[in-house]
């Protein structure tokens, strides 16, 4: 289980810092689209293998439910990292409007 | 009075005259110098009253400053400051009086009489300080106003030039003596210097430590009196109003690094690089000044190198460290104070009455200033070591302790032997010039015309110095009993009564008269060639420094644009690869990877596996395709997929969320995309990495997928854990009041997370409001 | 009375979010900002005070018991920071106000600022790992938002680099976060410091400590973490780029006291190796590129790059007496950078541009503004007594010390080379008469904001000239962070409010 | 892919019922959150959701007389509950943000614990609805110039020197 997680999450980083690394605005932004993906995962991954455990609603006592913490932490973490896409997204149309044009380099030696 | 409050006055009344003299500028015009002049002369005589009171035993004041920082103001009253402080303050007075008449400023007056009065005090406060900090402290601060007094024409380019030159020289060497300061503290325990100056028997001076705080030291020393290497700083800072010129270069600033050097005497000679180092530093730079000034034709860079020359000679005192310089170190600093203030003074006389610097182009002003020219002769015979003169005297004793040391020590002493005389001699016929050219023969034809002769006022300051030397020179006792009780411990206590102009006809008399022999010689051999030989370009150190100054701005600028700091679209490439690399090494260096547990997959990972696959697959295909638009819908499969992810991980609130989400921020992909003309998106594919730079991106990007799943493979070997997490679970129905942990987590165990996260969320929309409504502020204030 | 510490932060917010209702600026609107500041400035004063006597305070957040809630905790050195912070924010809102008229002014300009200073008051308060991050991203989101607000048109694209970085230190926060918790099982710095001790030589620790020093290094601008800096603030009004340049490096500066003093181990020495590695090339590189700028921000944008080498050397010499030096440094580059980025203002605002090649004439006809800025530029090379000379005076202490002979001749060469890049910009814009430059001395708003700038500079003369209780200030601060067992216990010994709370609730209900 | 300018009625028929149900299971989810999955942010990015469906189907003006307030206003006043439950307690001598519950029990709801985190949660909840209203609003609308100055009015935080950004006018905003 956690070996499948882990494979994920290397394979997220690895596809997410290569979008963010291309010359264009639109790739980038998926870049940081799998950027929050891959934090997320390596975030609950923390809380161990969850096999064989219950989803934290509490009914009894004494069972074995998965850790709620990476979960509460993970909720606030996607939700902030909500906020700052959307931010991110209207900044690139901001700077496409600006430019009139998505590429990097034309953006910067306009 | 106690000595204490007179002292404190003595120090600080300058420091508070000076905004009263920039304030009543504007009022009284020039006339402000005589405020500036009454206190010079109220500090004065203070001083004496304090020479009076002590009898010559030195005196420590204290205060707490800074306690905190080891640093009290704390002020060393003995010889040593007593007699520096005698001379900046009668100097002070002298070159007040001077600029009286000199200047002829419209609107900033005050400014320049305000700075000089704050450079009397920083080099009071420099003399007195007994708390080698506050030595540092007042070090500074005269280096910061002859900053501005230097560049006071500040319009002018060689006036930046100069003064910058001073600030860097002066202010990098401070920071070298600062290095010394501090270490002195830790290797000896103490700033003070009263201290150290008690304790010098018993302290270790010898070995690298000690060696290096001397060594560090005399570094500032030599920077601030101008020293082989620093030398050139000082006829560059010429370009400063005379008065100025006259005031740093003759009597005060310069001579601070003497005065620090006189100060460590005591503490420092005892270690065996003492003398060697300030010896040679300080013969070389005589041989330099003196070399360098007959091959100068500007008046006031002759005067500056004659003055490098005579630092060097001054310095050179303190690292023979013999018993009979020593008595009489006052004797050579009073001699080069009274000739190289009034020289400048008259060289400010002599440019203001011809309009020209070049000592070529002048000739014959006797007539027109006849006391600046008495002035001159006595300078330039002082200068020159003619008999009847303090230089006389100076010199003699000089040459007979270097023949002396030379007998005894033989071998390289005698170069510095060879080295006096060389210097000696070009003074000579400096000084000869000087006089020759300025005050001889007839007016150059073309400033017949222009000659206007000076006011009497003006050329008193001069005569009255250089009598001084002709007075002294001829009745030393007098200025033993003037300066009697100025004792300095560890060095001496004056004895001036056994100077007597004529010592019979010795070694050295006979060594001064083929001096002045060969001197006239010189001179007459430059006369013939008209003086066209100039210092060689190779050995100018300020051109030399400029081009250094050059240097570092070409060097700065190729080494941020090879930083790529000026590229704005390479940083995000730099900071990455940097951030991953680094991390990959760390990882490599310090995890050890073959204790790596590996975890199999079993029969009950089956839906995992699945949409892990899906995942991993989707996006890949989010970096392979090259559509955007199926970029994206891969893009939205990930992020689908992964909220099944979380309900394997047994979250369904994450599940949900991430779902509405991402369904959410696929609208706003949706609606940029939109906006983006489609032409747009395929003319921009060809925008991609190609061969090598490609094969870099395809690393980095593949290392940081390593690092971190090492790092989380690491993390998992071990069993994480779940302190919080178990708390919670066992809490969140009796003290939370529900059953879904996470949903009591978010909003009660940490529900300042949550609040938090909502105002990320309303100041996202502020930021997005902000970007979507263009702002046309006020343009020219926008900044 | 403990309830005091989250005032800092949650004040800002309250008032930035009445802002939002209450929109249109007005004079009323101005005060009210105004005049919360300088409550808040009273309340982190007696808080300040506070912490001398009693080292640190705690509040825990919904009366949970430690650690398992959310702690808010500040010592002295949290408390020197919140003043600073919002002093100096005070400050650029005053200048804000000089330099604008109120039709011109942006009705969300001043909400975002609030929103800005409670992220950085909560980062100083908080003693919660992941809390510091939701900290961290109110602080950056309104730092965004702040930055393209009043943006010009193709400025806009310097947003991205700053808000990219960002991003990335963002996620690999989250990820530093989740190896925090899956080591210790714990987010609280004071559990976590408690359980670390065990942890001196756990691979996966130094890993994790070394990957903080990344991410905290792109918000205190190591190098080459600074990439993102020099191009984004030059483009910010005045008042906003002092209040970034003052105030968000020393934030992450903050952190990582905070971190690798109170909660990691000290015989963890790999980060701070670490640190003074980097530190070299941050004050040099830094203040080479200082000199190879066009524009007085650029100058300063590098500077300040550059002086963070020198609180990185304070930190990696970890002794109490380095730390000190640190914070005391710290203390001084706040109010001198932020000063001197006002005092720019002005100086743009009279001669009509800040580019070294087309200023001059200021000396002859506004010398205030020159004796300002020279003043300024003398405190950050550090001549005695101003402020920056106790500060790398106690560096250079620390570093001789230390035997750090590379660092101290770094430290040396970095000085000098200010001087030098600040003499530049005196030569430029005050000893130059340019014919070309005409000065607008015309409208009392300059003299407004040169004052706003002159009351900064007052306090880093004070800091400066009556240095000692500062300077103690710095060592209490120091001595308490090196205190680690009064924090561990203060925090971990405090009661149970909330199940008290919930029994006195079920008694009553009973009865 | 979304036009804004394309109202259709149809869809606006429907949309006006689904909304209904949305709004209601908006509420379910709400209430039931600390004792199930769901809470504030789920129950408001739905009902939001569910708004900006509704805004593809309505005209500017209709959107206008649903929505009543503007969102951003909304968001603010849920800062406000929240800010407000956190601070109340220190009113009462208990440390900052201290909940306290009550119980109760609804019919058809069960056994509700009624509490001052509902009140967060019902913060969290108006935020999420305002803000995500108005982020995609907004932003839809940015390309369109006449329904611009509606943002513009909504927000009220602009002034005279403000003007709307508007596409380039030679590039016709087209779908892919």
């Amino acid at each position: 289980m956690t070996t499948i997680t882990i494979l994920i999450v290397g394979v997220l980083f690895s596809t997410s810092v290569y979008l963010i690394l291309q010359r264009n605005i639109i790739p980038i932004l998926f870049g940081f689209s799998l950027l929050n993906h891959a934090a997320n995962i390596f975030l609950l991954a923390v809380s161990g293998d969850p096999t064989g455990k219950k989803a934290p609603i509490v009914t009894l006592l004494g069972e074995s439910y998965v850790d709620p913490l990476p979960q509460a932490l993970l909720l606030t973490a996607i939700v902030i990292g909500f906020g700052v896409t959307a931010y991110l997204i209207v900044l690139l149309y901001r700077i496409y409007l600006s430019h009139s044009s998505t590429n990097i380099e034309d953006i910067y030696n306009d | 009075m106690a000595i204490e409050s007179l002292l404190l006055i003595a120090v600080f009344l300058p420091l508070f005259i000076a905004p009263v003299v920039g304030f009543f500028a504007r009022s009284l015009s020039l006339n402000v110098a005589w405020i500036g002049i009454g206190t010079a002369i109220t500090s004065a005589s203070l001083i004496g009253r304090i020479i009076k009171l002590t009898k010559g035993l030195p005196f420590v004041i204290s205060y707490n400053w800074v306690p905190a920082f080891d640093l009290q103001l704390s002020f060393l009253v003995d010889g040593l400051s007593l007699f520096f402080g005698l001379v900046i303050t009668c100097i002070g007075a002298f070159v007040l009086f001077y600029a009286r008449f000199y200047m002829s400023l419209k609107d900033e007056n005050g400014r320049f009489f305000a700075y000089l009065m704050l450079f009397m005090f920083a080099m009071l406060g420099t003399v007195f300080s007994n708390h080698l900090l506050l030595t540092f402290l007042f070090w500074e601060l005269t280096g910061v106003a002859s900053f501005l007094l230097i560049g006071f024409l500040y319009n002018k380019p060689e006036s930046q030039k100069g003064s910058l030159m001073a600030l860097i020289v002066t202010g990098t060497t401070g920071l070298v003596m600062l290095l010394g300061i501090l270490l002195a503290k830790s290797v000896f325990g103490t700033y003070d210097l009263s201290l150290l100056i008690a304790q010098r028997d018993s302290l270790v001076v010898v070995g690298a430590l000690p060696t290096a705080v001397m060594a560090l030291m005399l570094v500032g020393a030599f920077g601030k009196s101008a020293q082989f290497p620093f030398h050139f700083w000082l006829p560059n800072a010429m370009a400063a109003p005379t008065p100025v010129s006259s005031y740093l270069h003759s009597a005060a600033m310069v001579k601070l690094g003497i005065f620090l050097t006189a100060r460590l005497f005591p503490i420092f000679s005892h270690n065996p690089y003492w003398g060697d180092i300030i010896v040679t530093v300080g013969f070389i730079t005589m041989l330099i000044g003196a070399v360098y000034s007959i091959l100068s034709h500007d008046l006031k860079a002759i005067l500056a190198y004659t003055t490098v020359s005579q630092l060097g000679f001054l310095m050179g005192v303190y690292g023979l460290g013999h018993m009979q310089l020593l008595e009489h170190d006052f004797f050579h600093i009073l001699n080069h104070v009274f000739y190289k203030a009034s020289l400048f003074m008259v060289a400010g006389i002599v440019i203001h009455i011809v309009g020209t610097k070049d000592i070529r182009k002048m000739g014959g002003l006797f007539r027109i200033a006849p006391f600046a020219g008495m002035a001159t002769l006595f300078a330039c015979m002082a200068m020159a070591g003619l008999p009847g003169t303090m230089g006389f005297i100076s010199k003699e004793l000089m040459l007979e302790t270097l023949l002396h040391n030379a007998q005894s020590h033989g071998g390289i002493a005698w170069v510095w032997v060879g080295t006096i005389i060389m210097s000696a001699i070009c003074l000579f016929a400096t000084s000869l010039r000087f006089f020759k050219t300025l005050f001889m023969g007839t007016v150059p034809l073309d400033l017949k015309d222009s000659l206007h002769a000076p006011g009497l006022w003006i050329q008193l300051p001069p005569l009255v110095l250089a009598s001084c030397l002709i007075i002294f020179g001829l009745n030393p006792e007098l200025l033993g009993h003037a300066l009697a009780g100025l004792t300095v411990s560890g060095m001496h206590a004056i004895k001036m009564s056994h100077l007597a102009l004529w010592h019979g006809l010795t070694t050295p008399f006979l060594l001064s008269l083929t001096i002045s022999g060969l001197g006239v010689g010189l001179y007459t051999l430059f006369e013939r060639k008209h003086w066209q030989m100039e210092i060689p370009k190779q050995l100018r150190f300020d051109t030399a420094f400029n081009n250094g100054l050059e240097g570092l701005a070409t060097l700065s600028k190729r080494l941020h644009s090879w930083l790529r700091l000026d590229q704005s679209q390479d940083y995000l490439g730099i900071v990455i690869s940097y951030i991953v690399l680094m991390s990959s090494g760390f990882i490599l260096y310090y995890l050890p990877l073959s204790t790596i547990r590996f975890d199999w997959i079993r029969l009950e990972h089956i839906p995992a596996t699945v949409i892990g696959f899906v995942i991993c697959v989707f996006s890949i295909a989010v970096v392979t395709q090259k559509k955007w638009t199926t970029r994206l819908i891969a893009l939205s499969v990930v992020g689908f997929f992964i909220s099944f992810y979380f309900v394997i991980y047994r979250a369904p609130d994450l599940a949900l969320t991430q779902m509405l989400i991402e369904s959410v921020s696929l609208i706003l992909m949706l609606l940029l995309l939109s906006k983006i003309p489609k032409g747009m998106a395929i003319k921009e594919e060809a925008s991609v990495y190609t061969g090598a730079k490609k094969r870099v991106v395809l690393l980095i990007s593949v290392l940081s997928g390593f690092v971190m799943m090492i790092v989380l493979w690491f993390l998992l070997s071990d069993p994480p854990a779940t302190k919080l997490g178990d708390y919670f679970i066992d809490k969140t129905n009796s003290l939370a009041g529900g059953s879904n942990a996470v949903n009591t987590v978010v909003v009660d165990f940490r529900g300042f997370d949550t609040m938090g996260e909502i105002s990320v969320l309303v100041i996202a929309t502020l930021g997005i409001l902000g970007l979507l409504m263009r702002w046309q502020g006020p343009t020219e204030e926008s900044k | 009375m403990t309830n005091w510490i989250v005032l800092p932060t949650i004040l800002p917010l309250l008032l930035g979010s009445i802002l939002l209702v209450w929109r249109t600026p007005s004079v009323q609107r101005r005060w009210a900002s105004a005049l919360t500041f300088i409550g808040l400035i009273a309340v982190s004063k007696c808080l300040l005070w506070k912490t001398l006597s009693e080292k640190i305070l705690i509040l825990p957040m919904g009366g949970w018991k430690a650690p398992f809630g959310i702690f808010l905790s500040l010592d002295t050195l949290g408390a020197i920071m919140v003043t600073l912070a919002l002093g100096v924010s005070l400050a650029a809102l005053v200048y804000g106000f000089a330099q604008q008229s109120i039709e011109d002014e942006h009705p969300m300009r001043i909400p975002l600022i609030f929103f800005l200073v409670a992220g950085i008051n909560l980062s100083f308060t908080t003693g919660d790992f992941f809390n510091l991050f939701v900290a961290f991203e109110i602080m950056l989101i309104s730092s965004y938002s702040i930055l393209t607000l009043e943006i010009k048109e193709k400025d806009v694209r310097h947003a991205l680099p700053y808000l990219a970085i960002n991003l990335i230190g963002s996620a690999l926060f989250l990820c530093a976060g989740g190896i925090f918790y899956a080591l210790f099982g714990s987010l609280n710095f004071a559990d976590i410091a408690q359980l670390s001790a065990g942890y001196a030589n756990d691979p996966r620790l130094i890993v994790a400590s070394l990957m903080l020093v990344l991410i905290f290094g792109l918000k205190a601008g190591f190098f080459p973490l600074y990439y993102w800096m020099p191009n984004s603030y030059p483009s910010l009004p005045t008042p906003l780029a002092a209040i970034f340049a003052g105030l968000l490096t020393k934030v992450g500066i903050y952190v990582i006291i905070r971190i690798f003093v109170t909660v990691l181990p000290h015989t963890l020495l790999a980060p701070h190796q670490f640190i003074l590695i980097l530190a070299v090339p941050t004050m040099i590189i830094g203040i080479l590129s200082a000199l190879t700028q066009r524009t007085i921000r650029g100058v300063l944008c590098f500077n300040l790059v550059s002086h963070i080498g020198f609180m990185m050397v304070g930190i990696g010499i970890l002794t109490e007496q380095s730390i000190a030096a640190s914070i005391f440094y710290m203390m001084h580059h706040v109010l001198v950078i932020a000063s001197l980025f006002l005092i720019t203002g002005v100086v743009y605002r009279i001669s009509g541009t800040d580019e070294l090649e087309s200023g001059g004439n200021i000396w002859k006809k506004a010398p205030w503004v020159g004796v300002l800025f020279l003043v300024q530029a003398l405190a950050l090379t550090g001549i005695p007594p101003l402020s920056g000379f106790w500060g790398k005076a106690m560096i250079l202490q620390s570093a001789i010390e230390g035997s750090h002979w590379i660092l101290v001749g770094s430290i040396v060469i970095a000085s000098v080379l200010t001087l030098l890049s600040m003499i530049r910009i005196w030569f430029a814009f005050f000893w130059r008469d340019n014919p070309s430059t005409t000065l607008n001395l015309e409208g009392t708003g300059w003299k407004w904001m040169s004052l706003s700038a002159f009351a900064l500079v007052l306090c880093t003369l004070v800091i400066g000239f009556a240095a000692n209780p500062y300077i103690r200030l710095a060592q209490q601060a120091s001595s308490s962070l090196f205190d680690r067992d009064l924090t561990i216990n203060k925090v971990l010994s405090s009661p149970d409010i909330k199940s008290q709370s919930v029994h006195s609730e079920s008694n009553g209900g009973h009865h | 892919m979304i036009d804004t300018r394309v109202k259709s009625p149809i869809l606006a028929f429907f949309i006006r019922y689904i909304f209904f149900f949305i709004t209601i299971f908006a509420v379910y989810i709400f209430l039931k959150g600390h004792n199930a999955p769901g809470g504030g942010f789920i129950a408001g990015i739905i009902f939001a959701i569910s708004l900006v469906i509704l805004n593809m189907a309505l005209s500017a003006d209709e959107m206008k007389q649903i929505l009543h307030y503007d969102p951003l206003q909304i968001a603010t006043t849920g800062l406000f509950i929240a800010y407000g439950t956190a601070i109340a307690p220190v009113f009462f001598g208990y440390p900052f943000m201290l909940h306290k519950m009550i119980h109760l029990h609804v019919p058809l709801l069960g056994n509700l614990h009624v509490g001052t985190p509902v009140l967060l949660d019902f913060g969290v909840f108006l935020v999420v609805v305002g803000v995500t209203t108005k982020m995609t609003f907004t932003f839809s609308h940015s390309s369109d110039s006449d329904i611009n100055t509606l943002a513009q009015d909504e927000s009220g935080l602009s002034n005279t020197n403000e003007e709307p950004v508007v596409a380039p006018t030679n590039e016709q905003a087209t779908t892919e």
